[in-house]
Order: C-alpha cells, then structure tokens, then sequence
C-alpha cells in the first residue's frame, strides 16, 4: 500500500484557517492527511512547535498565514516571514529536506488555492517517503 | 445695521418650492433693512453700479439671498470694499445651503433669509428642541455601511434591528474579490464583521425583509417592516446543501452578478450570515404552483426547517432613530448601445468581471472569456464562463465613466470607477503577466490616502493608461473591437480585444427615492439622499433621528462609507445618552427663528 | 494534573458529517483517551436538545472539560460556550474540533476522513485537558476626552462628545479656534459661506458647559492605557506664565490638521520672487477683503491658477491632496465674480471632482469660460515675466497635453493650489499619544477600511486631516466617528476586555524588552525598577508574536499556551 | 516653439455659431464616433481644443472643418452638451471669413443686418438695370423677337460677365486658403507633380461627396447630393446651352428635360433644408445662422422664378414673363456676386478642395515617414 504521509497545518484564524472553512463550504475535495492546528496569528507559531511536531512524527509541516499586507494584526505574517528562513536553515542542518517544512499565504477567499497547495504538499512529501527524523528517533530507542 | 438685500439666483431649478415674491415682501418688512433689490437669475453685476447703491443707501450690510447666493458673493465684497465699507459685513442667504428646495420652501427661506440679515448662522438660530427618544436604533441596509453603522451602536450595548432586504448581509462588498488600495481580500475584511453582527446579542438581523411604512415622530418612529417569506428555518438550517442539491429549479445568482446559476432553494454564499437557504419565490416549482408540483427540497431536508408554504410576515418595531444605508445599483450598461454589453458576450460589467476573477467565484478566480454552450433544458445556445473550455484572454479593455460624467447619463462622477479599474487592470496583469490590458480613461481620479501611488504601481506594471474615452465596441471575427482617440499620443485607437469591462457608474439603489419620499426627507437632483448640510452635517438630515449612512448619500468608496457610518452611530448614541434627541428642523417656526436671531445678535 | 472529568460529543449535523465519517468510531477511538468520561454522537449537536444533552451530561457525570466535534469553530463556538456557561461551567472549558468544513465536506474516502476526524478530536481532547479558567474582565472608563486641535475636525468631535455629556479637553496651540477653515471665505463646491458654518461651531463650543477650551496650549504628556489616561497640558495661566496642569481621560482624539506646502520650494513658479504668483491662500485673504489685485493696485485681466503644487509629483509628495481642484475651481467662479471680463485659466493634471455636487461644479466652471490646461505630472509649467510690449505681466509655458502643444499663456495674477503637508510637529505628537506615522508623516489608522479613526493604540482616535489629506465633510464624517466610538464605550461605563491575552511571568523574564518592540499595540511595558516587562491585558489583542518570540519562553498566550499546542499536536499525531 | 493662447478668441467665435465649445472636457467621444477622424486629421476635440486656446494661426490652417459634414452624431452623443458639430461648423463659418480677402465675408457673419442690406441693394440694381436697359431695348409686353424686352444675346453676355467676376473672386479665396493650409505650411511640402497626378480627386470629391457617404445615416448625404447635382446642372445650362435656345427656334427637349429635373432638385431639397431648420428636430440644424437662412430663401426664390419663368412664356404671358424675370435675376445676382464667394455657398468650392489637399498632405506626409525610415538605412 502506498505511503500516506501525515502532516500538520498551522493556520492563522483570520484569513487561512477561514480560507479551509471556505474550501469545505464549497465542497472542494482534497487530501486528508494534513491535521489543522488553529492559531492566531502566523506570529505565534514558535519554530519548537515546527520541531515538536517533526519529533512527534510528522512527515510534513504546513504553515499558512494571511497574505503581506492582509495581516488582521497588522505584521504578523511578516514576523513569520522573517522567522521562516532561520527555521529552515535550522532544520537543513538536521538534515531534514526542503520540501517537508512549507510556509503559504492563503487569503479567506482562496478556498480552492488552499486545497490545491494540500494536495501538491501531500504528493511531494508522498514523494519524500517518511521523515528521517522518525527513523533517527527509533534507532536511537534500538539502541538503548 | 443698515441693511440692503440683493436676491440674485444662479438657476439651478433649486428654487421651485420657493415663492420669491413673497419673500422679497417679506424682508423689506425686516428690520434695518433699507433695500430689497431682486436681480433674477445669473445676472451680470456691474460693480461701480452696486457701489454706488451700497453709497446711495449708505448701507452697513448687504444679503445675498438665493440658491446659491455664494457664487455672486465676490462681486458684493468687491463693492463694499469700493464703497468703503467692512467686506466682511456681506452674508449668504442660501437658501439650497438649509434646505429651501423642499416642500417648506416658502417659510424656510424667509427664515434663512431673517438671520442673514441678522448676521446670524441659519445653524444657529433654527436649533430645534430635543424630545424624548426611543433607545432603539432601525439599520436600513445592511452592507459594509449598515453593518457598520449597527455594530457601533450595538457595542455600546444599544438594541439595533438590522433589515436587509436580500437573504444575507453583506452587500456589494461581499461580492468583491480585492479592495482598492491595499488589495487585501474583500472576504478577509468583512466576513470577520459580518460573523460579528450575526453573533451580536444586541443586533436583532433580519435579512430577506423590507420596510414597509415608517410611521411616527423624531424620537419615536414605528418602522413597519415585512419579513417576505423565507420558507427556510434561519435558526434550526444547518446549511447542509441536500435542498439545494435536489432542487430542480434554476436561475441567474444574484451574489455571482449573472454570471453563474443558483437553484430555487439557496444560499447567496458559503459565508453568508445568516448561514442558511432561502427559497426563491419566482423561480420555485411549488410556490409557482401553489404547491401543485415539486417541493422535493421540504420532503429531503434531515432537519424538516423548509416551510414551503411559509407567508409574510409583518413587524412593529419601536425606535428612536432610524439608519439609513440602502446603498447603491450599478448603472444598467444595456442604455448605452455603442458599447455592446448584452449583444457581445464578452463585454462584462465590473460588478461581472469582479466575481469572474474572485477566488470563490464560478471559475475559482480564472480569467477566461466565455464560452458558447447548448443548453438542453432550455433549449438554447448561451454564453457562460467555463474554467475548462474557456480561453484565457490576450488583451482585455477596461472603459471609465460608464453611465457616468455624461449628460446623456449621469452628469455625476461615481468616485469609485477609477480605482477599482485600476485594480481591474492589476489583477489582470497578476493572473495574465502576457495579456495586453487598456484602460480608457477621462481623469483619473486618484485622490485618497494611498490612491495616486497606487496608479503610479498600476502603469509601472504594464498595463496601457489611456486618455480618452472609448466610444464604439463592435464585433470582428470573433473579437472586439474597439474605437476611441488617444489624446496624449494623438491617435486614433482602433484595435482588436478579447474582453470589455465597463466601469459601471453608482445609481441609488431602487426605491430609495419612495422612501424618501415616505420618510419626508430630501434627496438631491440625482437621487441620492440629502444631508442636513453639505459640509457641516454630513450625516443628519431634514428629519430627526433619521440619517444617512454610506452611498445611498453620494457615492463613496470603502474607508469614507465606513468612516460615515461610523459617525451615524454618534448621533444616534447622542441621543441615548441623554435619553433626548433633536426633533425636526422644520419644526422650528419662522418667528421663533426671528426671535432667537434677535437675541443672538445682542449678547 | 487532577483527576478531570471530559465530555465528548460528536455531531452528525444530520448526514453532513456521518455521510463520510463513522462517528461511532471516532468515539470508539476517543473513549479510551485519558480523563474522558463520557462520548457520544447526536444528530445536531448545535439544536436545543444536543445543548440540553450536553449540560445535563456536564452536570450528571460531572464534566469539567467538553470538547463538541462538529462544524468549524467559527460557526457555533459561541453556541457551545453559553451552553457550558449555563451548566455552570467555565466557558473556555470547551474545545471544539472541526470535522465538518475541514473533514467530512472535503474528504470522500470515509476511513481516511474518520481516521482525520478521529485525530482531531483526540487533540482537542488532548488540548482542552490543559484548558484553564479564564475569565472576560473589565476596566474602568473614564468618560473625559482630550481633543488635540481645534479645527473643523477637532471641534466637530468634541461637540459630539460634550452634547452626550461628556467632558471634553479641547487643546489648541493657537489663540482661536477654526484652524485652516478659518482661512478660508467660501467652501466648494456649493459656495456656501465657510464663516458662518465657523461662527456656528465656535459658538456652540465656547459656550457649552462641557467643553473646556484650552488655547494657546500644548499636550505635554499622555500616560496610561485605553480608559484611563492622564495627561498633562501647558497652558498659558492667567497670569500669562506657562504652567502645567493634569487631567484623567479616557480617550484621545488627534485633529492636528495639517500645513500647507511652501510653494517657494519650487524654483519653477518663482514664488517669493515674482510679485504676483500668490498662494491660494493668499488669494483667499484678497478675496475676503474684497481687493483682488496684482501688487501694484491693478486690476488682473488674466488669471492663471496651477494645480497640484507640491502634490501628486516625485520631487516633493507623490500623493493627491484631495481638495485642491474642487478649490482651484471655486477661485475660477470667485475671480469671474470679483473681476467680471477677467479671463481666468486652469492649468491641472487630472480634475478631482469626485463627490457629490463637484462633477456639476465643474461644468459650471467651464460653461464661465475657465480655461483648462492639462500637464503632465512632473512637467512642471515655467513661469516668465512677459516683454514690454505683451498685454500682460508674466507669461505661462505649459506642455498642453490636451492639444499636443507647447502654450504660452498670458497671466497678470498667478493663484499657486499649494497642496497639504504633515505638520512638523507630527512626529512629536505621534510619539506622545504612541502612534505611527507613514512615510508623508500622516497618522496611521489601525486599518485603512475595518478602522479608519482607531489606531494601533487602544483609546487613541484620528480623524481630519491629519490621518491624509481630506476636505471638510470628511474631516467631519471621521470626527463624529471618532466621536462614536468612544461614546459607545462611555455608554457602557467600562471596556470588556476578552479573557485571552498574553502574560509575563515576571521570574522568568530577563528584561531583555524584545516583546517591547514587537508588540504592534504596544501593550507590553518595561518596568524600570523591576528590570521586568509586563503585558498590559487592555491592550493586548492577542496575537500571540511576542509568546512566539520571547527567548526566555516567559511569555504565555492564554488560550494558546504552548502546553496546550503541543498537547495538540502530540494528539494529531497520537 | 511655444504658441501664444489668446483666451479671446472663443467669445469672438461666438458670433461664428460656438457658443457651447468652452463645456467640452476633453474625452475624445467625438472624435472616436466620426468616421472620417483619421491620422493625421484626428477632429473634431482637436479643432475643439485649439479653439478654446484660441490658436489663431493654427485654426487658420486647419483642414478639418471642411472634412466635416456635419452628420450630428459627435454633439448628439457629446456627454457635456458642447456641440462639436456645431463648432466645426462656426469654424467654417469663421475660415470662410478668413478665406476672403475683401473682408465682405466677416461683415456677414458679424452683422445679419449688412449682409441683409447688401443683398436688398445688389437687388435694387440689379431689377432697376435690368428694367432701364430692357425699356431702352424694347417693349415690356415683347418676351421674344427683336423688339423683344431683354434681348437672349444680350443677357446671355451679362451672364458671363457676371460668372467672370464670380470666378475671380472665387479663385482668389481659393488661392488664398491653399496659401493659409498647404502653401505656407513649413512641416509638409507637395510637389507640384503630386497636384497634378491626384487632381482627379478635385472632381470626385466635388460631384460624389463620396466622404459624405461614409456617414452614419445617408439620408443628408443624398439630399445634399441632390441640391449640388442640381445647382451645378443649372449653371452649365445656363452658360453654354442656353444661347442656342434662343437663337434657334427648335427647342431642344433634353435642355428641358435636365432643366425641370435640376429645378425641382433645387425646389425639393430647398423645401426640405427649411423644414429641418424650422423643425430643429436633428441636431445639426438646430443653431442656424442667418447666413444659413440667406442662403435658402434665394435659393428657394431663385429656383421658384426660374419655374415661373419656363411657364409663363410658354403660355404667352410675356409681358408675366418679363417682369418675373427681373425679380429672378434680382435673386440670382445677389446669390451670385455676394453668397457664392462670402458666404454660406463658398463651401462648395472650399470643401472639395480642401478633401483634395487633405490627401496631397496625407500622401506627402507618408512618403516623407518613408523617406525617413529609408534615410538610416541608407547611413
């Protein structure tokens, strides 16, 4: 059977998160495998959630906020913006690849645009197989 | 004060309410006053003529009475600085200024007229009494003005019945996909405070209802209102969409401009507040039928909320003042046939292209032309938008002043059309970096916070800026063409496109004007409701209790309505505050007027 | 963690939900999850009977964490937390989790979407074990208001305040009130008298009882946060010597107005050097006099106005000063009327008559003869003295766009439309009242269309002018909105402030003030002494940034505390 | 080089007919609705434009008035009511003033009045000449013959005459605005050869009206049509058949036969034109000029004695004949000597012409673009 890849979403509550209500309200199909987690504001995703959740054995995670300039806090998103490229340098360092981590603005509008990123998101981590971190984890416990 | 007053009318037909005979008898009688002279309309002034009069009567002060009496008013200074008198001591009557092109026309422009004499502010003297008011607040309209407008009277914790008339809140700008300048979404902004006002313990929401009669006085008015017959159960809808599924019935959707369809039974969006269907009397089966056929939608819906044979229902409700946020229509563009909308498939109002190129709307946000379709059910070939088939478009026009700054339409200026075609042309380079895209242009009017930067952005992206206004759209092998003059680089435009969007002007809304008329307000010669004064009252009107808010006062884009509604919201709270609001202006009566003016002038 | 007692319920919202999802599984899976006491599913969970289900559950197996698996949160949180309330229960004891819009509406393969749904709900389960009491408090509302200017603006929001009771400080630098609508004779575009609607306004301020009117006074100092303010003003005492004096409020309104360009700075107009190239101001002063003449006595034949001098150009401000043309365009009437057989030309870019009555009010002004001249924006018109033997003083050369040519127009009197600029003391006041400004140094609203008279600092308003460039019945509009808002919170007496904030656990702060800077709303404070900062719940909205950011972790986001996130990753994972 | 605006000029165009082109915004409706707006000839917001800056020399040399058939489309859909047809039309009202050198032309147009004054006169003369020099010839009571009252032969020589000074007059406005248009414009140079090789266009331009067609409604174009046919079948007539029906006494039937036709034009579209300007139901005769007026009633007078004219002699009532003959000339002279080269009718000559120099400046203006795109090529 193939490999379904398990994701986490971080979704600000004003323009993302009312963007994926938006894809169900219109009935738009797409891949199940990514968990929302309702936050604010991108602001407040600290990178140790990023991290915790690769611990925790995601395969992916997903970031989404409002678009630049969209923020319901004025910045917010730019916050995350700056943030964005530390934490992936971060996780390059662990040897986690690219495309596992992904940060998108999606407006309250883009129901459609949100599915399709699911879906794109899902294929490519698919592609990926699953996260080495999980390996790492269960050799280190062979180990003890 | 000696005092000589000069009628002189710029005959803008303000007047017609207005007896000048007897006012010109009426201020001869008024004291201090040494001359009545009535010079007509648009009179040529000879200044050294005027100074010698202002000599000969030695006067002290001079009046202008008349509709506009500001525009003669420099050649009268200029005189009595001649004539060696005080410049300053020249004072306006304006008798459109304080409402005298009304039913009281008479009367009030004797008292306008009393305190110019007394140099006194009309504002001043005609201060009408307070009378007790109702806390109750009524919300006319519920789109970005009305929400507004209720939601700031209802955080002061005030009780607001909100009537809209069509099945959800939101207005014109929930059908919008980008706002000018900033381009952030329409939806991102608004659902927040439409979610809000469906939430709100103190907003009672009633859409899909009209006001019928408003009956009463300032402070306590009875607004009559008809909840038209829903036939869906608000409070128990889920908006599990089975009904809209098994409704066999469609029509054009009113939230998608046309563009796309909707069933019988329906939802005008997904984010609609309230969240729930509603049936459509004149496209559904069973109420045609008088429940003869259909009314499947009743019999499938899990939760039994859908009352097919639901009626009107009428509603008192006890207020104290009463909002007015009707909003606007957009200029029917079939009345101007050179431009080809209704027989050219691919020429598109805004109000069209602003939900073809919405996310959520019938293409998800792609820019296609249309596409000609057989429709079996109604056995004819028709034009629609196709996210598939449809092509996108090499090069698309966008033409201002549609319906407006025109004699032969509307002579006003619509204030929005420049900008939101601007954005037009942004979102068109966004989605199609290689198509053309034109707008045709007569000023651009770029004037708010953000505005003239933004059409610098706009031209820096690519797109042509032309100065000249289209005059002819006509067919050529499968496109358009269209015909104009270039003025900047004098030439004559004549070249083919794939999509026309006409920059629709604003009109008022249907049935502002009966309202007016049964509300006794004024409105101004082009429909829109008249404030109590231009610059200084904004907001209020001739009626107590009763304001403006948003376009239904003049055109307006989002910031201004929003800023306006806001500042209804002052009034109205005003007058809770101290349980007490001003009553009508026209309550006033002419000799108190005098009186006051009277003893204005002594302290 | 105490023994806690958790309700779950699962919503089939009719078939909406169960069509896809097995909601007897989901509670299979979340029943054996820590704490939880009690699951069910019910066909609408949002309908009396589920509510009632749900409180009579919380009170019979004695619940203390509920979390409802249904639609989105957005839709029926509220519902499920008055639900909770009325059992008695804190209402942030509930966690919804979303199946329907985020699960069952968008997935089709029913054991991947109960799988999804499944986890969902165990991370709310997980999540809502670490939910704490919070309750909604509320602080006081001073009802005084301090208005900064005495303009249109400033007196137009005060009246509103004052006429609903309330006091109102209204601070003015200069001796009298009116600000730049004091200059000015006739407004446009109806040339109604801008004196007598003056004189009405002063009138009515000066003597109303809850107006105190400070002139020739400067706000030194605003501290505190939204409804309780204090702020002190240096006015001139009697005795004519400065002195300081302290007033509580509650809001502030900023109608500092603005400040006219100084066309001397444009060399091509040669303003300051060619006697008779006026500002329109200027020319204001000659019409209310009655005396519009060039400087030597004579009467002009040739009139020439100039649009957007300072505005809507790269060299000075890119923007459009909003008032300008409609202004330029009641000079033309005025000059006619003044100057009966003077030719009066308007040489502007593109003509702003946008509002009601303007467009009208500019085909009034061509059908007087006005003649108009378009030039291209940054190609300024040069202005000469004219030879001895031309009919007038000063010749205009404009690069008419309209006819394609190069002009040169005859003008005896040059009226410059000199657009409007930020004050100079704008800087100083935005750091007082703690608000920003953008680039051209106008005030920021806390949203151009959700707020235009709020700012970034609760209780702090802008309205006027001073926000961008804006004629009276907008100035207006937007001070009585001020106005609004601030009496809608008078009328409650006190400011609900929402239960979910940030907070600082002052151990664990190191004072490195990081937060400081990055808090938008500036509501966290360094307190000096403490070498401590703390959030000031009034302020903060909650975004969370400065949780995100504190590199001491000792900031926490109520209600999104990071316990609780991780609590529900690790159970959409679990 | 800049050009001096003169904010005067509009208010003395206004006596020209322009009384609404100061309300025009500048959208370019007009122009993009005419059919006949075309590079290098963009009109009518153009001649609009250097109007109300009062562009004297400009105006001057502009053609476009005279590409104008005034067909009311521009004003009917102008959206601030500015009349752009009606302001071509005063511009050539104006150029035709300019045109003529005598400075008869500018009299007319500022003064009803002297243009009234100057036809009774020319009238009187010519009725009392007429009348003096045929008592002198013959008896009032004898039509033909040689005691007739006024000789063929010898009215057929005053007919020349009269065409002769008619011509001059002509030509020399014509010289006057090739002068003003082409001769002294610096940018475009004609050669001579292209005069000659396209002088065909003159007349084409002049017997079709062929632009005119390309209007949106052809009803105007046909009746002008007609009117000019008609006019122009009447002079040739006139000067070179008419002589031998005199003399001989077999009448040539087809003379006849084109000379009712042509009258009956002239009747008819006379008739027409009058009820339009009366009516004033199409914008483009709702502001007429007394000039426009002048023009019809001789028209009308002179196609109505003509006809009475025919009639009357052939029922035998010479002596009839004879005094409506003199009324007849007392109309033609006039229209002749005074409306032909001053006034309303000299357009007929200035239009095709200026069509015909219109297109040697296109064609000259093209061929030098060429010319330029040539050049680098050949660096």
């Amino acid at each position: 059977m193939t490999f379904e890849p398990r994701i986490v979403g971080f979704l600000c509550n004003w323009c993302s998160y009312t963007g994926a209500d938006l894809a169900g309200t219109s009935r738009i199909h797409y891949a199940p495998n990514v968990r929302i987690i309702r936050v604010m504001c991108s602001a407040r995703i600290d990178p140790t959630f990023v991290l915790k959740a690769l611990h925790d054995g995601a395969d992916g995670v997903l970031i989404c906020g409002c678009h630049p300039g969209d923020c319901h806090y004025s910045e917010g998103n730019y916050k995350m913006m700056r943030r964005y490229p530390l934490l992936k340098s971060l996780l390059a360092d662990y040897g986690i690849e690219d495309e596992r981590v992904r940060l998108e603005w999606i407006s309250a509008s883009e129901g459609q645009r949100f599915a399709d990123i699911v879906n794109d998101m899902t294929e490519r981590v698919r592609a990926l197989g699953p996260s080495p971190v999980k390996a790492a984890l269960e050799a280190d416990l062979a180990e003890r | 004060m000696r005092t000589g007053v000069y009628l002189c009318q710029t005959g803008t037909g303000d007047l017609d309410a207005v007896d000048l005979h007897s006012v010109v008898n009426y201020a001869g009688n008024l004291p201090n006053v040494e001359m009545v002279k009535d010079l007509g309309t648009m009179p040529a002034l000879d200044i050294e003529a005027l100074v010698a009069e202002i000599r000969a009567h030695d006067l002290q002060r001079v009046v202008i009475a008349g509709d506009s009496p500001g525009f003669f008013k420099p050649a009268f200074t200029t005189a009595m600085n001649n004539a060696g008198g005080d410049p300053s001591e020249v004072r306006l009557a304006s008798f459109r200024q304080h409402g005298a092109s009304f039913g009281i026309g008479t009367v009030r422009a004797k008292s306008v007229l009393a305190c110019a004499t007394f140099g006194v502010p009309y504002g001043l003297a005609a201060v009408p009494d307070t009378t007790a008011t109702h806390p109750g607040t009524v919300v006319i309209g519920a789109g970005i003005a009305g929400i507004q407008a209720a939601l700031e009277i209802a955080d002061a914790g005030k009780q607001v019945f909100l009537v809209e008339r069509t099945g959800t809140i939101g207005g014109h700008m929930a059908m919008f996909d980008k706002t000018f300048p900033t381009l952030d979404c329409a939806a991102c902004i608004l659902t927040p405070k439409m979610v809000a006002v469906g939430q709100h313990e103190m907003i009672d929401l009633m859409t899909y209802a009209e006001v019928e009669e408003v009956s009463g006085s300032p402070g306590d008015y009875i607004v009559k209102v008809r909840k038209k017959a829903r036939r869906v159960d608000v409070r128990a809808c889920v908006a599990c969409n089975v009904c809209t599924e098994v409704c066999p019935q469609r029509a054009p959707s009113e939230f998608d401009s046309g563009i796309a369809e909707r069933k019988a039974i329906y939802i005008p969006f997904p984010q609609a507040v309230p969240n729930a269907y509603l049936v459509d009397g004149p496209s559904c089966t069973y109420v045609q039928s008088d429940g003869a056929k259909c009314g499947v939608c009743a019999k499938k819906c899990p939760k039994g909320c859908i009352d097919l044979d639901q009626v009107d229902e009428i509603v008192e409700l006890e207020v104290g003042n009463v909002v007015l946020a009707l909003g606007y229509d957009v200029y029917d563009a079939r009345k101007i046939e050179r431009y080809g909308y209704g027989v050219l498939p691919n020429v598109l109002t805004a109000l069209e292209f602003e939900r073809l190129t919405n996310a959520s709307g019938p293409t998800s946000g792609k820019i296609v032309t249309k596409t000609k379709r057989f429709d079996k059910r109604r056995k004819l070939e028709e034009w629609v938008f196709d996210a598939e088939d449809g092509a996108p478009p090499t090069s698309v026009a966008i033409i201002h002043c549609v319906g407006s700054r025109d004699a032969n339409h509307n002579a006003y200026c619509s204030r929005v059309c420049c900008m939101y075609s601007l954005k037009f042309a942004h979102l068109v380079k966004e989605k199609l970096p290689d198509a053309d895209c034109y707008e045709f242009y007569i000023d651009m009017r770029a004037f708010g916070k953000g505005y003239e930067e933004f059409a610098d952005r706009i031209k820096a992206e690519g797109t042509f800026v032309v100065r000249g206004r289209t005059a002819k759209v006509t067919a050529q092998d499968g496109r358009m063409v269209i015909r104009g003059e270039d003025i900047v680089s004098d030439r004559m435009v004549d070249f083919p496109v794939d999509m026309v969007i006409l920059a629709v002007g604003l009109v008022p809304a249907a049935g502002a004007a009966e309202l007016a008329l049964r509300l006794g307000i004024q409105t101004d010669t082009d429909g829109w409701f008249s404030e109590l004064d231009y610059n200084s009252d904004p907001t209020d009107t001739e009626r107590g209790g009763i304001a403006v808010a948003g376009v239904c006062q003049g055109p307006k884009d989002i910031p201004d309505t929003v800023a306006q509604a806001a500042a209804v919201a002052a009034g109205a709270l005003k007058s809770m505050a101290l349980g007490r609001g001003l009553d009508s202006r026209a309550s006033v009566s002419l000799s108190d007027i005098e009186a006051r003016a009277a003893e204005l002038t002594r302290v | 963690m105490e023994d806690l007692k958790i309700g779950v319920f699962v919503c089939n919202c009719g078939t909406n939900i169960a069509k896809v999802i097995d909601c007897d599984a989901v509670i299979d899976s979340v029943e054996r999850l820590p704490y939880v006491a009690v699951a069910r599913t019910y066909k609408y969970m949002c309908s009396d009977p589920g509510q009632d289900m749900i409180q009579a559950d919380i009170q019979e197996y004695g619940l203390d964490r509920v979390v409802v698996a249904a639609c989105s949160p957005r839709m029926h949180e509220p519902t499920f937390r008055k639900a909770l309330q009325k059992a008695g229960l804190n209402p942030y004891f509930l966690e919804m989790a979303n199946i329907r819009e985020q699960c069952s509406w968008v997935h089709d393969d029913p054991l991947a979407a109960t799988e999804k749904a499944a986890a969902l709900t165990a991370a709310a389960v997980m999540r809502v074990a670490h939910h704490e009491a919070l309750e909604r408090r509320s602080v006081d509302m001073c009802p005084n208001t301090l208005v900064i200017g005495g303009g249109i603006a400033g007196m137009s929001a005060a009246l509103d305040l004052a006429d609903a009771g309330n006091r109102v400080y209204l601070v003015e630098r200069s001796d009298h009130l009116g600000g730049n609508v004091a200059r000015a004779d006739l407004t446009a575009p109806y040339l109604d008298s801008a004196r007598d609607m003056l004189t009405e306004r002063v009138t009515r301020v000066v003597r109303h009882p809850n107006i105190d009117v400070l002139l020739e006074s400067q706000v030194r100092k605003v501290d505190g946060f939204v409804g309780n303010f204090q702020t002190t003003i240096r006015g001139k005492a009697d005795d004519g010597a400065p002195s300081d004096r302290v007033y509580d409020i509650g809001s502030v309104i900023v109608c500092t107005g603005y400040k006219e360009f100084d066309a001397s700075r444009i060399t091509h107009y040669g303003y300051g050097k060619l006697p008779n190239v006026v500002t329109s101001f200027e020319l204001e002063k000659m019409l209310r006099a009655g005396r519009v003449t060039t400087k030597d006595g004579k009467i002009p034949q040739y009139v020439a106005i100039i649009h957007c001098v300072g505005s809507r150009n790269l060299e000075f401000h890119a923007y459009c000063s909003r008032v300008c043309c409609m202004t330029a365009l009641k000079y033309a009437h005025e000059i006619k009327s003044a100057v009966p057989g003077a030719y009066v030309s308007d040489i502007y870019i593109d003509m702003h008559a946008f509002g009601k009555g303007m467009e009208d009010f500019y085909r009034r002004s061509s059908e007087i003869k006005t003649l108009f001249l378009m030039y291209e924006k940054n190609d300024y018109p040069v202005i000469r003295k004219a030879d001895a033997t031309d009919d007038c003083d000063m010749l205009i050369e404009v690069n008419e766009i309209l006819s394609g040519e190069t002009i040169e127009l005859p003008a005896d009197l040059v009226v410059l439309m000199v657009g409007m600029e930020a004050r100079e003391d704008s800087a100083e006041v935005a750091h007082l009242v703690n608000i920003s400004r953008d680039k051209d140094g106008w005030f920021i609203e806390s949203h151009p269309k959700l707020d235009p008279v709020a700012t970034t600092t609760d209780g702090v308003y802008i309205a006027g002018a001073c926000q961008a460039p804006k004629d009276i019945p907008d100035s207006v509009a937007q001070a009585r909105a001020a106005a609004a808002r601030i009496l809608a919170r008078t009328a409650r007496g006190r400011i609900e402030i929402d239960a979910v904030f940030a907070e600082v656990d002052e151990e664990r702060c190191s004072g490195c003030r990081m937060c400081n800077e990055l808090c938008p709303y500036v509501a966290i404070e360094f307190d000096a002494e403490t070498r401590r900062s703390h959030v000031i719940s009034a302020l903060c909205k909650a975004c969370g940034a400065c949780a995100a950011a504190c590199p001491s972790g000792a900031i926490s986001a109520r209600h999104f505390t990071d316990r609780q996130i991780f609590a529900e990753i690790e159970g959409v994972l679990a | 080089m800049a050009i001096r605006a003169n904010p005067k000029l509009i208010t003395e165009l206004e006596i020209y007919g322009a009384q609404d082109v100061s309300k025009c915004y500048h959208c370019g409706n007009c122009s993009a609705i005419c059919p006949f707006s075309k590079e290098p000839y963009i009109f009518p917001r153009r001649s609009m434009r250097s109007l109300q800056m009062g562009l004297e020399a400009k105006l001057e040399s502009d053609l476009e008035p005279w590409l104008c058939y005034y067909c009311g489309e521009c004003s009917a859909e102008c959206p601030r009511d500015a009349e752009p047809g009606e302001t071509m039309m005063s511009l050539r009202r104006w150029l035709t003033a300019r045109y003529d050198f005598t400075g008869i032309a500018r009299l007319f147009y500022l003064s009803a009045k002297a243009e009234i004054l100057a036809v009774i006169l020319v009238a009187l003369i010519t009725g009392a000449g007429f009348l003096l020099y045929g008592f002198s010839q013959g008896s009032i009571t004898q039509y033909n013959g040689p005691d007739a009252f006024l000789p063929a032969s010898s009215i057929h020589i005053f007919d020349w005459i009269l065409a002769a000074v008619l011509l001059a007059l002509l030509l020399t406005n014509c010289a006057r605005m090739w002068w003003f248009t082409v001769g002294r414009d610096t940018k475009v140079h004609v050669p001579l050869s292209a005069y000659i090789t396209k002088i065909y266009l003159l007349p084409m331009h002049f017997f079709t009206q062929m632009r005119y067609a390309r209007c949106e409604q052809k009803r105007p174009w046909v009746i002008h049509l007609v009117l000019m046919l008609s006019y122009v079948t009447m002079l040739v007539l006139i000067m070179f058949f008419l002589a031998p029906m005199w003399s001989g006494p077999a009448i040539d039937w087809r003379v006849h036969v084109f000379g009712l036709a042509a009258t009956a034009g002239l009747l008819v579209t006379t008739i027409v034109f009058l009820r339009k300007r009366l009516k004033k139901t199409e914008v483009q005769y709702q502001h007429s000029h007394e000039t426009d007026w002048m023009f019809l009633v001789l028209l009308i007078v002179v196609a109505a004695t003509g006809l009475m004219q025919f009639t009357l002699h052939r029922v035998g009532l010479e002596t009839a004949a004879n005094i409506n003959y003199v009324i007849h000339m007392m109309a033609v002279v006039p229209m002749l000597l005074l409306e032909v080269p001053f006034s309303k009718w000299s357009h007929m000559a200035y239009r095709p012409l200026a069509m015909y120099f219109a297109d040697l400046k296109t064609e000259a203006m093209v061929s030098k673009e060429r010319e330029a795109v040539r050049a680098p090529q050949a660096a």
